[in-house]
This record gives structure tokens, C-alpha cells and sequence, in this order.
């Protein structure tokens, strides 16, 4: 085995993620390389919590299916969970607290995790860590890198005397084990040597990409699932000298974003579907006024209010056409944690080079999933502030137009305080000045002149990418955050001897029409596969290029796919040629 | 030096003849002159309106955004660059109407600008509809059989939103309302200046003549304390046969930007973004 | 000569609608087929104005280019208008206050109108009236028509001496020009005898639709060009027990509306495009918890603020895919102020039957324009509520549910206050009684659920509408107020034998795909036509039928089109094959 | 009679254990009982939070809107139906952050409904950032260097926007919470009430304890009177050591749908749209 999958559920607000999380780090630290992602309800405490970590030698892009050790601190997280465990796998449970019958190929683990917990630690809460002590048992690596891993999350955050307790509680859960149990088949898994590797997810990857851009002016509004964006920044604001602003609304949000741009600095706002809709007017004051802005929409389930904490990609049309009136905006769909890293970079040189609004689309499942990735590789990442005036150059400009009819459609941008280039930013149809103009030759300058960008844009992104083979009987479109489990479902397909491509549409806008229709039109079977009711990107491949998809594998549930189930709807396919 | 020419555009406003904006335009370029602010370090934040069209006929650097979102735009502005003057203008329609929640917490967070409210009591632009401040009672196209609501009092709201400097001007009385405008500029926070602006197309109750008739300047009342918060709540609930102008309230207390160790040396804009520093952000992932 | 058009220029805020509105008024009631048009800026006096009327004595469904009499208030409306004249036209204007150099193949009126308006009426801004009186001295018919009109107009609203005065005015002017123009070619055309027609436009013609279907709640927030149906039916909310709300913002206004129709009272809430954007989030909110809602989008250009006061149709794609995540809409786009009445008649009743949100989308050159048409016919209209529940029905029923997975998706819709019906409309994803669920099971069910409803409607309405030759060589697909030109462009190419068949896309949601499909796959030379710069209606007909538009004929300077510049361009792609 | 187990729900809250909506609810359902009100005739209508999730609990018809918008909502409910007895709830950051335009309008509107605000100066459902309520120097999520801005007067702003009923309650003192609920429902008009409420996961500041300490209740002073908005002002800036509840202030005036003659005979929603006649409109545009 080269790989395995952990588990556990148990209620909301018990520190479940925390948990989750150490488990992956310790792994990650050990050389391994590690996915998790995790489920909650829309309340606080209370209702079902997953985490799920799957840890492998090889590299990972996404959970899977198949559950090795699950951890059930409740009953519900048993009768949720017992299927999905593989035969031979265990489930470890709170014996006191947890009832299970006897389950057919599956080893149990009673374990008391909360007596030992309080035996040892003092705090129900540390049963988790008893938990992990037990994970650990039955797997065959030196549990010092469990015990590292809690050291160095609650030395930080609570201090060495407590973390040195974790610890014991850990030890205490791990001996239990060892010593019940002596006759279970450990799990084998063996580090490919110890190899420095981030352990990140998408929102984490989107801010550090932001300071690395020179953001510095984020305002946002707190939702699901693009507050952790918030957070992390807040806490480096003043390491990094950003001004990190909750607004009282997300429309409020977004116009400091845009002033903050406007007097000259990179800035951004995020949100999710909601917030995203209450920005929609302000898109359009961006493009107008030609104000550089990153905009961040991490979605979620909808319609309204939805399923706050859940998974989907229900918001690419409207993305793509939110506010009124035409104008061009970037849409770049980071697919993972990397691209989340260095499409952040180029959307602040894109939104300064272009002058206009640039949106970074995500989702819970990408937002939240942490991934293990080599640390960034940040050597040669160029600033591009575009046609920014320097102070300098300012002071010798005469008769400055800020929205001169230029070939490329981009104009000089000056900034306040520079002398000579007073000019009026207007949200009105204007001149090349930027006085207000109801003048139709004036319109139609201003119009063009903004859609002539995208034009050179085009030239300059190129907007897909393919993995696998070409000539492959079956091609898969994708986009965003359904990246990691087709390519998971890619190797277990290569097994079967099932040969696909896949085409990872990365950019929206502008759409890479040549690209896509290079790799579908001789494609045999052309199967798309998102996480959503309708099939939007597939709409937008038949509006861009006039081809029909041949399959749709759509998930709209709330929850992100697994691998297997791609591998068993392309197998439909394949087999039943019907889906 | 700032002069009044230098600050005149070329474009003649359109706004209608007789209209109060005029005053208030004449009155904002006087309080620049006099504070000798050069015209490119001033930024004129605008709403949507006939307000909302100042902007344009003054020679600063000018930001005409969105219909009741002058505020938000105005602040970030600020603390992107705090060396700059930043003025918000707007309407009633636009700053306590749809603007009504950046408003109040604009006032709260105390970013050091200065918003001027063109307060007509009527939408404008829109050709006649009831605006918040309208008088109860009063016929408008969207109201033919009279507004039922009360108006919303600026000035109270003010006091209860921790604004730090609370004013009320009249476009017909221009050097009075220099003075308030460039007290307003000078306060070190968020300066209120709530403009009684006779609209002579759409609003026929609240004219000129009816300001006359009714306006006194609270610092002509010498046992009138602009510090002292329950008499500014007294005097800002008058409203009928004598209507308070001048200064109401003023605090002094740390401005949001003074809270910022970010920009404590330098404003955020002339800050360095070419080579930042990932380094230890990567380390604390790994 | 069977028409003729008549302009007045002139200052904004100097009454010149009220002028042109009179000046066509009077030849509706004498029997006439009207359509006037007007164009102003986004100010309130100064600046440019127009008023366009076409008078003819067969239907007219638009403005023509060419322009028969001029009445020119300023020096402006000269240059502006001279070009549009025609050969041995007539330019009126005001002597000592407009000059003119002489114009070749034109006749110039020089009448003193202001100088007569003093002189009769005391009042500069009477000399409106002068010009009428002096316009009518042109043309041959009985100038009592004009008079009737003025009275009926100032009668109601200032009294019958103000009226009379009025009418003295323009009597002075008429005879001015009859005395001093006696050898002048007088524009004839005639009746074809009275026959009552109303002279209404397409805000008018909606709000008067919405009062038919029973609307008892509009929630608005003033923007041009939607705002006058908040002012009509503000003005009949006593006469006909309508609650009209002027809110303090857009998201108030839908949010307003929603509530009121969850009550139980059919609802509606009008704007433009930025109080359309802010509408947004809550489209979703009427989606997801089934309550029936109606919204009229009155586009202007964008994007932004852009050409607040003029015309354009940029809001097609935004209006299909606003607000996040995924939930059926329909979207009606009328095409005239027949259209408007019904269209919105029949809005109220599919948003009840599907409990679904109906957006009807016009423009300011349809909300704004009157237009002749016979009286509407209201036999036979009938309101529809679908599945809601009596109070009786309500009584007997048990284990109600709100949203009772139903085969058609359509489930019994019961108001508050009913006693055996207590439910939850939520936001959040829910059961079938409206509970919060995040179960998958759940969120399936209802998604599919609200989804399905569409199967329903698509069998139920026809969305498309055929004028014209089938087996043209050329086909015109367009939508919304492009049809009054369109149709005009028609008859001018039916003189010059090209024959012409024009597709209108009625519906735009749900789209009428078999039709469109059957319309155009044969067809030779498709020609889209739109008032935006993107062809918007072309890339969905792609979307939905994969079939590519031959040649597009768009315009975006935030005017209409005429129906010259349509045959002009038309008669490029068939002499030329090209655009 | 309504009882107070027909009001329960047979799902439980999933509240945390121990946070103060707990006591919000218990408090709204006895009201309820104690008004005697039949469970059809009431719809509440929340914003987004967890105090929003309270109508899921309360067996009688509720609308869960959009975070920020109550308000509207219930207002629009109110006037299709005024029969209803409408009970608006929501968070500090629903009510007074997203929801400041919609909150400060509907208090000078008057519409009778009843507003309850579970004010527990953080945002609870986001798992913990600042509030407009949230105290200065507060570190939350959002705000880990501390909350720069002074907090949001919800009392004050009330007095200010003309709310015709202002009052503050207590989570952790359910009778005297039930006593100002019954009193607002009953007050013709606009009824806000503020309800200090523990959040025991992220509020580690403003705790029961906290409270416990610093609470009078305004009733039990007997020189107070609460017809008297300069006292109420007085009291509305009180807030530290001692920390008023109760009462502060209450008027009668007309309230909106008094105003309206559409609905002066019977409800909106009872009245026929079977067949409108139009022939006067349709003859008026001929
Ligand atoms: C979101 C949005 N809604 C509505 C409008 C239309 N609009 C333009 S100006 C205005 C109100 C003008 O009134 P006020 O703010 O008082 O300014 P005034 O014209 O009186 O100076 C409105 C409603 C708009 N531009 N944007
Ligand atoms: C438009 C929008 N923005 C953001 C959110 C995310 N959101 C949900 S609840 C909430 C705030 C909760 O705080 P509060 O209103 O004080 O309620 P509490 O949970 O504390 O009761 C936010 C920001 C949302 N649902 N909708
Ligand atoms: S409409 Fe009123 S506010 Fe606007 S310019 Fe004219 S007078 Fe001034
Ligand atoms: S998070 Fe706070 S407010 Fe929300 S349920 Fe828990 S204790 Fe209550
Ligand atoms: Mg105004
Ligand atoms: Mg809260």
C-alpha cells in the first residue's frame, strides 16, 4: 500500500479540524505527501464535522472514496461513515459514547477517548488527541512526527505546558492501542525521504499570492468560504504593511478596493456568491473608470443563502456577466493550490497592465483543502504596474488624457498628488479626458477603446491546460476545483488501461477558443464534468466554439466529487455509451 | 498659492440657474484657496446626482463613483494615500438615502475627510421624487398624495454615530459656509457638513426664502458649547420656525488613520511592492 | 405624402415633452397613427432636448431619420438637426433669438416665438405653444385638433384660464406663419377618420398591465428610464388600492416585493441597470424559497452610470445569469407597448403558477416612446394564481408541505395566517417543508424540483414571434425595442422588393430553441440586430442552437436604431456580402 | 390559547449550548402565550446568523431572508397584511452592519412590527469576527491588533431615526425580556428591541458575568421617564460600569399603514384582483 485514507466525524465546534489538520502536518513533515478536506454544517457547534486526510508516498490532488481508519466520536459519525471504510479498515470509537455492533470486515478500535482524555489531560476536547495517538497505532511510522506536529500547533497559540500535554494524551491514546491491539495488520507506508513541502490550501495560496503582488489594501466582508482570506491577511497586516479593512457590507467592500486603487496601490476584495452579488454594480464602476481590481469569489451552493458551508461551481455565468452594461473583464479559475498561488500574482499585473476588473474564481473545496505543494518557487515573479506614471514621467506630461484612444485601448494612468495629470475618474460615459459626454463619437471611442484590451489580452494569456493523452478515446473539460479529482481519477482510470485527457479550461475570459478547439474537435468522446446543475462551462464552450459536449458528469449536491466517481461515470460511458 | 481661477474648469456647470449647488460649488474652491491647498493634492469624491455632478466643474483630481457610495470610495482613498485632502460630496438622496449605511459607519471609523451633503430635500437628477430629509407631507411624482415618512435628521444621526465634526451650512449664506468648510477640512477626522441646499426646479417648499426666513447661526448664540453633545442634540432637533446653522458638534479623538502602525511612516502608496519578502509565509506552511 | 415627422431642439427644462406630446396627441385623437421619441441628458435644464413626432396615416412603429419640420429653440438644434430635414422642408424657429444663414432645398420659418409668447401669454416658456400653432400653419389640417389637445392637456393640471391663455398662444402662432408664409407648400395627409387609439408608452402601457393583473404592491427606487412607473402608479395607488413604496434603496425595493407577495399580494419592483445589480442577491432569495415575483429591468447604457438618460439593450446576458448559483427565471422582452400590457399581464401569472421569478426587460426607448395602438383588449384576460391555496382548502389540509417534491415542481402554495399551513421559507437549502437540510438527498430533490417547473413552462409558452417573408433571403433575429425599426426597415426594403423575414425573440428565458432552430437553420443570410456592442441575443441563439449569425448589425452609441440606418446596412449585405 | 409547546418546534436549536439566543427564544415564545396570539397570525422573519436561525424553532410562519435584510421583508409582509402580527429578528452585524440603511429607515417609516436584535457584539455564524457592536481594542478573527473603531449606538441611533419605541433587553433575565417583547408587540409602531445576548464561543469579553456585573434596569428608577428623549439620549450613552435595560423610550404616533387608505376598509391581501377594471385608464391614454 502506498498510500492511505483517515477520517473522522464527530460534532461541529470540538476541535475536529484542528485535529485533522495535525494529522496531515505530521505527515507532510515525515515526506509524505497529503490531501485533506473537510464537511460542517451551518451552525457552530453541534450537527456532523468531517475531516478527511489521505496521506500517500506518491503525490496526491484529492481525497478519495475509500476510508482506511475512521474515527467516529459520535454515533452518527459511524452510521454517516461505515460504508465508505475499505474492507480491513478500522474504525476507532469512543467506547462509552459510541455504540457499534459488529461490522462485517472491518476491525474495530474501541478506544475510551474521552476517559482517557480526562485521565490524562484533563479536557473532554483532548479526546481528539487520544484520537490521534490511536491513528497512529495502527499505522507503521515513528509517532514523534505526531507528536512534533502537536507541539509546534499549540506551543505557538497556548504555550509549551499545554502542548506538552497534547502530547501525552496523544502518547496515552498510542500505547492504548499498541497494547489492545497487538495483533492488528499495521498499515504500511514509507516516506520517500524527508522533503520540505508546503501543506496549504486555496485561500491560503490566494493571500500569500496577494502580498506577494504587493497588495496592500484588502476589504472584505466576513462569508463562507472566502473569510479565512480575511483572517489570514488581518493577521499580517502589520508584518507586511497591508491595510486589512472588515466593511460594514460587501458594497462597501468592493468601492474601498476600487479607491484604494484608484489612489495608487493594488488591492483587492473577496467574497462568496452573495456578497459577490451585492458587488456586481461596483464591477462595472472598475471598468468604466478603468481602476485595476483582484476580486476574489470562492463559492458556494446556491441559489441565496444555500448551503453556506458546502461545495459547488454554480456562479461561472453569472461571473462572467454580472452588472449591467458590456465590458471586458478577466475570469481566471485556479484548479489548485499552486495556481491559486501564481494566478493571484498574475491577476494584480493583469487588472494593473489592463486596467479593469480581474475575478478569481474558487470554491469551498478548493478554498479550504489543504494540499501539500513544494514551497513556491518565487524566484523571477515580475511586478507589471502596466502604464503607470512615475512621478517623474507625470511632471512632464501636457494635455494629459486619462482615457486616450490609444491602439491597445490602455491609456497612461496617473495617480493623485501627481501635478499634471488632474484628471476626473467618472462612472458617467466620458472623453478622453474623462469629462462626462453623452456625444455618441465620444461613446463609441470609449467603448471600443475598453474592449480593444481584451484584444491584446488574448495574445498574451494562454488560457488552457492539457494532461494526458491527446489522442485518448475520451476527453474530459473541467475547470476550477474539479482539477484534483480527475486527475486522481486519471490514475485509477491508467490502471484500468483507460486512456484520457483532460482539458483544464484555466482562464474564462478571455476563453481560450483555439486551444479548446484544437483539443475537442476530433475528440472521440468529450465528457464534461463539473460541479454544478447545469453544465455552465459547457454552455460557454457552445456559445465560444459552437461544439457540444458529448457527456456530462455533473455534482451538485453540495459536495466536491470523488475519483471514484468520475471512474464510474466514464466508465458508463464507455461501457453503456449513455450517462 | 491656490487661487479661485486656477480651480475654475473651463465647463460651465449645468446645473439650473439659481440652483444652490452654485453656492456651495463657489464655496468649496474659496475654502480651498484660503487653506492654500494645492489643487492637485485635493481629490472631490462624488455621488450620483445633480450633487453628484460637482466634481466636474472643480479642478482637482475627481472621482465620480457610484449613487450613494461617494463614502466608502472617499475613505479608501484617504487611507490609501493619506497625504492627499479627500472631500466626499453627495446628495440627500444619495448619502442618507441608498448611502445611508456607509454613513453611519463612516462617521464611527473617523477616517480624517471632509463630506459636504447637498441637501436639497428632493431627488434632483431624477426629475422630483421624495428624498429622506423631505418634509412629511410633501407632494413629490413619487409621492402625489404626500410623503407619509418623517425626515431623517443628519445632524442627530450624526451625534449618535460618533461623528467627531457635526455642521450644518446653507448654499445661500457662501462665507458662512467657507468658514464651516475649511473648519471642516482643517478637523483632524471626519467632518459632517450637512448643506440646506434650495432646490429651485423640484423643490417648492424649502426655497431660498423659506431659509431666510428661518436660519441663525449657532455661533452668533455666545451660550451655544459646539463640545457638549446633549445640547448639539437639543439644538439638532429644531426644526420649523428656527433652523440652527453653523457648527454643532466637535470632538477631537484619534482618526482611523492614526491607528494604522501600516502607514505610520509613510503613506501606503509611496510603500515599495517590487521585491516583497514571501520568504517566512512559505516557512510557516511548511 | 402619407407621413411626415416633426422635431423640436432646444434647451432641457423648457417643457419641449409636453410640447411634442401635445403636437402628437392631437393627431392621434383626429385619427392618426402616431410614434414620437425623445432624447435629453442627464441634467436638468440646459443641454440639449429633443422631441421626435411621425405622424402618419397608417401604423407607424418607430421614428424615421427624415425630418419634415424642424422647430429649432436654440442655434444648437440647428446645426445639430439640420442634416435630418428634408429636401423642401421646413425649419421654424425663433426669430431674435436663433440664426440661421440660409439652407439650401430647405424652407426656413423664421417666426418671433418667444416674442409672441410674451405678447399673448406673459411667459417665455410659452413660446412652445407658439411653435405648435406655427407648425400646424404647415401642415393641412384644422388647427381645433391642436387646440383641443392644448385645453385637455392644461385643464386638469392648471385650469381652464391657463389653458385658454395656452391656446391663444399657439392661435397667434398659426396665424403668424399663415399670414406671413402664404405661398408655402403645405404638408398634406388625412385622416382616415376618427377612431379612438391610445397614444400611451411602454412604462405606461406596463404599469397599466400590472394594474390589470391585479398588482397591489410596487416597491421602487427612482432611475431612469423606470422610474416613471413608479410615478403613474403612485399617481392611481389611491384609485386603485396599490401600496407604491418609493424605498430607500433598490435592495430594499425587491426585498419589499418579495415580502409582500409571500404575504400573498402579487408584487412588483421596477429599476435599471445599477438598481438591477443591487437587486441581484435577492433574485435569488425569491428562487430559492418559490416566491412569485415580477421585475421590470428599463435598460439604459452602461456600463455603470454610463448614458443614464438614452437607450441600449446591454443587460441581456446579466439579466440570464444574475444572482449566484443556479435556479430557474424567465425573462420576457416585449417588443412595444402591446407587448409590455400583456407580457406583463401574463408575468404576474407565470410567476404565480411557477412561483418564479419573471423579469420583463425593456429599454428607455421603449419605456419612454408613445405609440399609437388600439385600445387594449381586455376580454378574456385572465388571472391565474396557480397553485395557492384558499383559505378553505388550507383548513382541511395535513402535513403540509411548502415544497412538496411535486412531479411538475409545482407545489400548493399557502399564505401566512392560514391555519393548518405553518411553514419555513428559508434561504438555506431545505426539506420538503421548508426546513434547513444539507442533506444531499435533500438538496437534489429540491434543485431538481425547482428546475423542473421549466419543462413545464417551456411547453406552455411560445416565445418567438415571425413577421414578414419565411423564405426570405434574409432573416433579422432581434429582441425588445429593435422591433419598431425593424418592422419600419421592412416595409421601406418591401419597396425596393427585398424581401425580409424577422425573427422576434419574445422569450428570452425559456428560450424558444425549436422555433429559433426552424426559423433560421435554412435560412441565407442571418442578420442579428441589437442595440448593444457585443450581440448579446447572438451568442445565446449560438448557445442554445449552435447556429452562427451570418452578419450583425449593432449599435451602441446609447441610440436607437432608425429604420434607415437598418435598410442602409442591410442593403450592405446584399450588394456587398460584407458588414 | 396558545400554548407554549404548540410554539415549539420538535427539532431542537443547535445553538451552542449556553449562548444567549437560547433565552431569546424562550422569551419571544412566552410573549407570544402571554399576548395570546394564535401561531398563524405570527410570521417571524430573520436575517442571516445564528440569531437568524431562531424562526426555525418557533412553530409559526417564518420567512429566513438574506443576511442584512429583516427588515424589508417584514415591513412589506406587514403592510400586504396587516392583520399579521410580524416579529422581525436578527444579529448586531445583520441588523447593524449590512442592515444600517434598511434598520435606520424603517425606524422613521413606522411600520408596526417588532424588531428583535440578538446583539452579541461579534459575528457569531461567521465563526467570530468583529460586529458593529464589538468593543473597542476587541481581537477577534477580523481584527486580531484589536477593533479600531468605536462601536455602533444601536439606542442612540433609535432616538435619532424617530423609532417610536426603544428599548433594550437581557438574555440572561428571560422575564424582564418577555415583559419589553409583550410591550413591543403591543406598542402601535415601530418596536426595537436591542437584547444584549452572550455568544459563550467567540465573545470572551461580553459574557453573562460581564452583564451580571454592569446592568440596571431603567424601570426601576422611578424618576425616569421614558416619554423624555433628552433623558433617553442620556441613558443611551451609558455604558461601562453601568449598563441600563429596559425601557428607554417609547411615543405614540400614527404608524405608516395608519397613513394608508388602500388599506383602511380590509387588508391588502383580502381584497379581489379577479376583475380590475381598467376602462378609466385605458380612456384616459386615448
Ligand atoms: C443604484 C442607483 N439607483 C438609482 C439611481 C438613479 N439616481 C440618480 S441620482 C438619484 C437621486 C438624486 O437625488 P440626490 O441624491 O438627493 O441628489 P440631487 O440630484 O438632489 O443632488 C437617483 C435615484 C442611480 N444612479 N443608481
Ligand atoms: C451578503 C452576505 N454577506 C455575508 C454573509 C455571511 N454571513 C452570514 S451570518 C454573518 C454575520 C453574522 O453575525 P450577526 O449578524 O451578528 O449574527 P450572529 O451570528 O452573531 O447571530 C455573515 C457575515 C451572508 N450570509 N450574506
Ligand atoms: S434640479 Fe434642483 S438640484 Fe438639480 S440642478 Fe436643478 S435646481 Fe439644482
Ligand atoms: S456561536 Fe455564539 S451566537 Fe452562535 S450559537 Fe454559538 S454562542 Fe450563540
Ligand atoms: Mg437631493
Ligand atoms: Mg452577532
Amino acid at each position: 500500500m502506498s498510500e492511505f485514507s483517515w477520517k473522522i466525524g464527530g460534532e461541529a465546534g470540538y476541535g475536529i479540524m484542528t485535529t485533522g489538520f495535525i494529522l496531515g502536518k505530521s505527515f507532510v513533515r515525515a515526506g509524505f505527501f497529503v490531501f485533506d478536506t473537510n464537511e460542517y454544517p451551518s451552525l457552530i457547534r453541534g450537527g456532523h464535522n468531517t475531516y478527511t486526510v489521505r496521506i500517500s508516498e506518491d503525490p496526491v490532488f484529492s481525497h478519495s472514496k475509500k476510508i482506511d481508519i475512521l474515527v467516529a466520536l459520535t454515533d452518527i459519525a459511524i452510521e454517516k461513515h461505515k460504508k465508505e471504510v475499505r474492507k480491513d479498515g478500522f474504525i476507532i470509537y469512543d467506547e462509552g459514547f459510541v455504540n457499534v455492533k459488529e461490522l462485517k470486515g472491518i476491525n474495530l478500535i474501541p478506544v475510551p477517548l474521552t476517559k482517557i482524555a480526562i485521565e490524562k489531560g484533563g479536557q473532554n476536547i483532548m479526546r481528539n488527541n487520544v484520537a490521534l495517538g490511536a491513528s497512529f497505532a495502527l499505522i507503521d511510522v515513528d509517532p514523534e512526527i505526531l507528536y512534533d506536529a502537536i507541539r509546534d500547533t499549540f506551543k505557538g497559540k497556548k504555550g509549551e505546558d499545554i502542548a506538552q500535554t497534547n502530547i501525552n494524551v496523544a502518547k496515552a491514546g498510542y500505547e492504548y492501542v499498541l497494547e489492545k491491539f497487538q495483533n492488528i495488520n499495521k498499515i504500511k507506508i514509507k516516506s520517500n525521504g524527508k522533503q520540505k513541502r508546503m501543506y496549504i490550501n486555496g485561500n491560503e495560496a490566494i493571500a500569500i499570492g496577494a502580498i506577494k503582488a504587493g497588495c496592500k489594501f484588502y476589504a472584505a466582508y466576513p462569508m463562507t468560504p472566502a473569510s479565512s482570506i480575511l483572517h489570514y491577511l488581518a493577521s499580517k497586516e502589520n508584518d507586511y504593511n497591508i491595510i486589512v479593512k472588515q466593511t460594514e457590507d460587501e458594497i462597501a467592500a468592493i468601492h474601498m478596493a476600487i479607491g484604494a486603487s484608484f489612489a495608487g496601490v493594488r488591492a483587492m476584495t473577496g467574497t462568496s456568491g452573495g456578497g459577490f452579488s451585492l458587488m456586481t454594480e461596483a464591477l462595472g464602476l472598475a471598468a468604466i473608470t478603468e481602476t485595476p481590481l483582484v476580486v476574489v469569489l470562492a463559492q458556494r451552493p446556491g441559489p441565496s443563502t444555500g448551503l453556506p458551508t458546502h461545495t459547488e461551481q454554480g456562479d461561472l455565468r453569472f461571473a462572467m456577466h454580472a452588472s449591467n452594461g458590456e465590458f471586458p473583464r478577466v475570469i481566471v479559475a485556479p484548479g489548485d493550490v499552486n495556481e491559486c498561488f501564481y494566478e493571484t500574482f498574475n491577476a494584480f499585473n493583469i487588472a494593473e497592465k489592463y486596467q479593469l476588473p480581474v475575478i478569481i474564481i474558487t470554491d469551498k473545496f478548493l478554498a479550504e483543502s489543504h494540499a501539500t505543494t513544494d514551497p513556491f518557487f518565487i524566484d523571477g515573479m515580475k511586478i507589471d504596474r502596466g502604464q503607470l506614471l512615475s512621478e517623474d514621467k507625470a511632471k512632464n506630461i501636457q494635455d494629459y488624457k486619462r482615457y486616450e484612444n490609444t491602439i491597445s485601448g490602455i491609456s497612461l494612468r496617473a495617480l493623485p498628488s501627481q501635478e499634471n495629470t488632474i484628471f476626473k475618474a467618472a462612472t458617467d460615459e466620458h472623453d478622453e479626458y474623462g469629462r462626462l459626454s453623452e456625444e455618441p463619437a465620444d461613446r463609441i471611442i470609449q467603448v471600443d477603446k475598453r474592449f480593444r484590451k481584451m484584444k491584446v489580452l488574448e495574445t498574451e494569456i494562454d488560457g488552457a491546460k492539457f494532461y494526458g493523452d491527446k489522442d485518448a478515446e475520451v476527453i474530459i473539460v473541467s475547470w476550477g476545483s474539479t482539477k484534483g479529482p480527475i486527475l486522481e481519477a486519471m490514475k485509477l482510470l491508467h490502471k484500468k488501461d483507460i486512456k484520457v485527457g483532460f482539458l483544464q479550461i484555466l482562464y474564462i475570459i478571455p476563453f481560450p477558443v483555439n486551444k479548446t478547439k484544437s483539443f475537442l474537435e476530433d475528440a472521440k468522446k468529450k465528457i464534461l464534468i463539473e460541479n454544478n446543475k447545469t453544465g455552465q462551462l459547457g454552455s460557454v464552450i457552445k456559445e465560444k466554439t459552437g461544439i457540444d459536449m458529448d457527456y456530462k458528469i455533473l455534482k451538485y449536491d453540495g459536495r466536491p466529487f470523488t475519483p471514484e466517481e468520475i471512474v464510474s461515470q466514464i466508465e458508463e460511458v464507455l461501457i453503456h455509451d449513455k450517462l | 498659492m491656490t487661487s479661485f481661477e486656477e480651480l475654475t474648469t473651463k465647463e460651465r456647470p449645468t446645473w439650473c440657474p439659481g440652483c444652490g449647488d452654485w453656492g456651495i460649488l463657489t464655496a468649496l474652491k474659496k475654502a480651498l484657496v484660503e487653506l492654500n491647498l494645492p489643487k492637485h493634492q485635493v481629490v472631490v469624491v462624488a455621488g450620483i446626482g445633480c450633487s453628484g455632478h460637482l466634481p466636474q466643474w472643480i479642478n482637482t483630481y475627481a472621482f465620480h463613483s457610484l449613487h450613494g457610495r461617494a463614502l466608502p470610495v472617499a475613505q479608501a482613498i484617504k487611507l490609501a494615500n493619506h497625504e492627499l485632502n479627500v472631500i466626499a460630496v453627495g446628495g440627500d438622496g444619495d448619502g442618507y438615502g441608498i448611502g445611508m449605511g456607509h454613513f453611519i459607519h463612516a462617521m464611527r471609523r473617523n477616517v480624517n475627510i471632509t463630506y459636504i451633503v447637498h441637501d436639497n430635500q428632493i431627488y434632483g437628477l431624477t426629475t422630483g421624487q421624495a428624498s429622506p430629509t423631505s418634509e412629511k407631507g410633501f407632494k413629490t411624482k413619487s409621492t402625489p398624495h404626500g410623503q407619509i415618512e418623517p425626515p431623517v435628521n443628519p445632524i442627530a444621526l450624526a451625534l449618535s454615530a460618533d461623528c467627531s465634526f457635526v455642521a450644518r451650512g446653507f448654499a445661500g449664506d457662501v462665507p458662512h459656509l467657507v468658514k464651516l468648510i475649511v473648519q471642516g477640512i482643517q478637523h483632524k477626522g471626519f467632518a459632517l457638513i450637512d448643506v440646506l441646499q434650495p432646490c429651485v426646479t423640484f423643490n417648492y417648499l424649502n426655497t431660498f426664502d423659506y431659509f431666510y426666513r428661518r436660519i441663525y447661526k449657532l455661533e452668533e448664540d455666545s451660550s451655544y458649547d459646539p463640545t457638549n453633545k446633549q445640547e448639539a442634540f437639543k439644538r439638532a432637533f429644531e426644526w420649523g420656525e428656527r433652523i440652527p446653522i453653523g457648527l454643532f458638534y466637535k470632538e477631537n479623538r484619534k482618526t482611523y488613520e492614526d491607528e494604522l502602525p501600516q502607514i505610520s511612516q509613510m503613506p501606503l502608496v509611496k510603500q515599495k511592492i517590487d521585491f516583497v519578502d514571501i520568504k517566512n509565509l512559505i516557512e510557516e506552511m511548511c
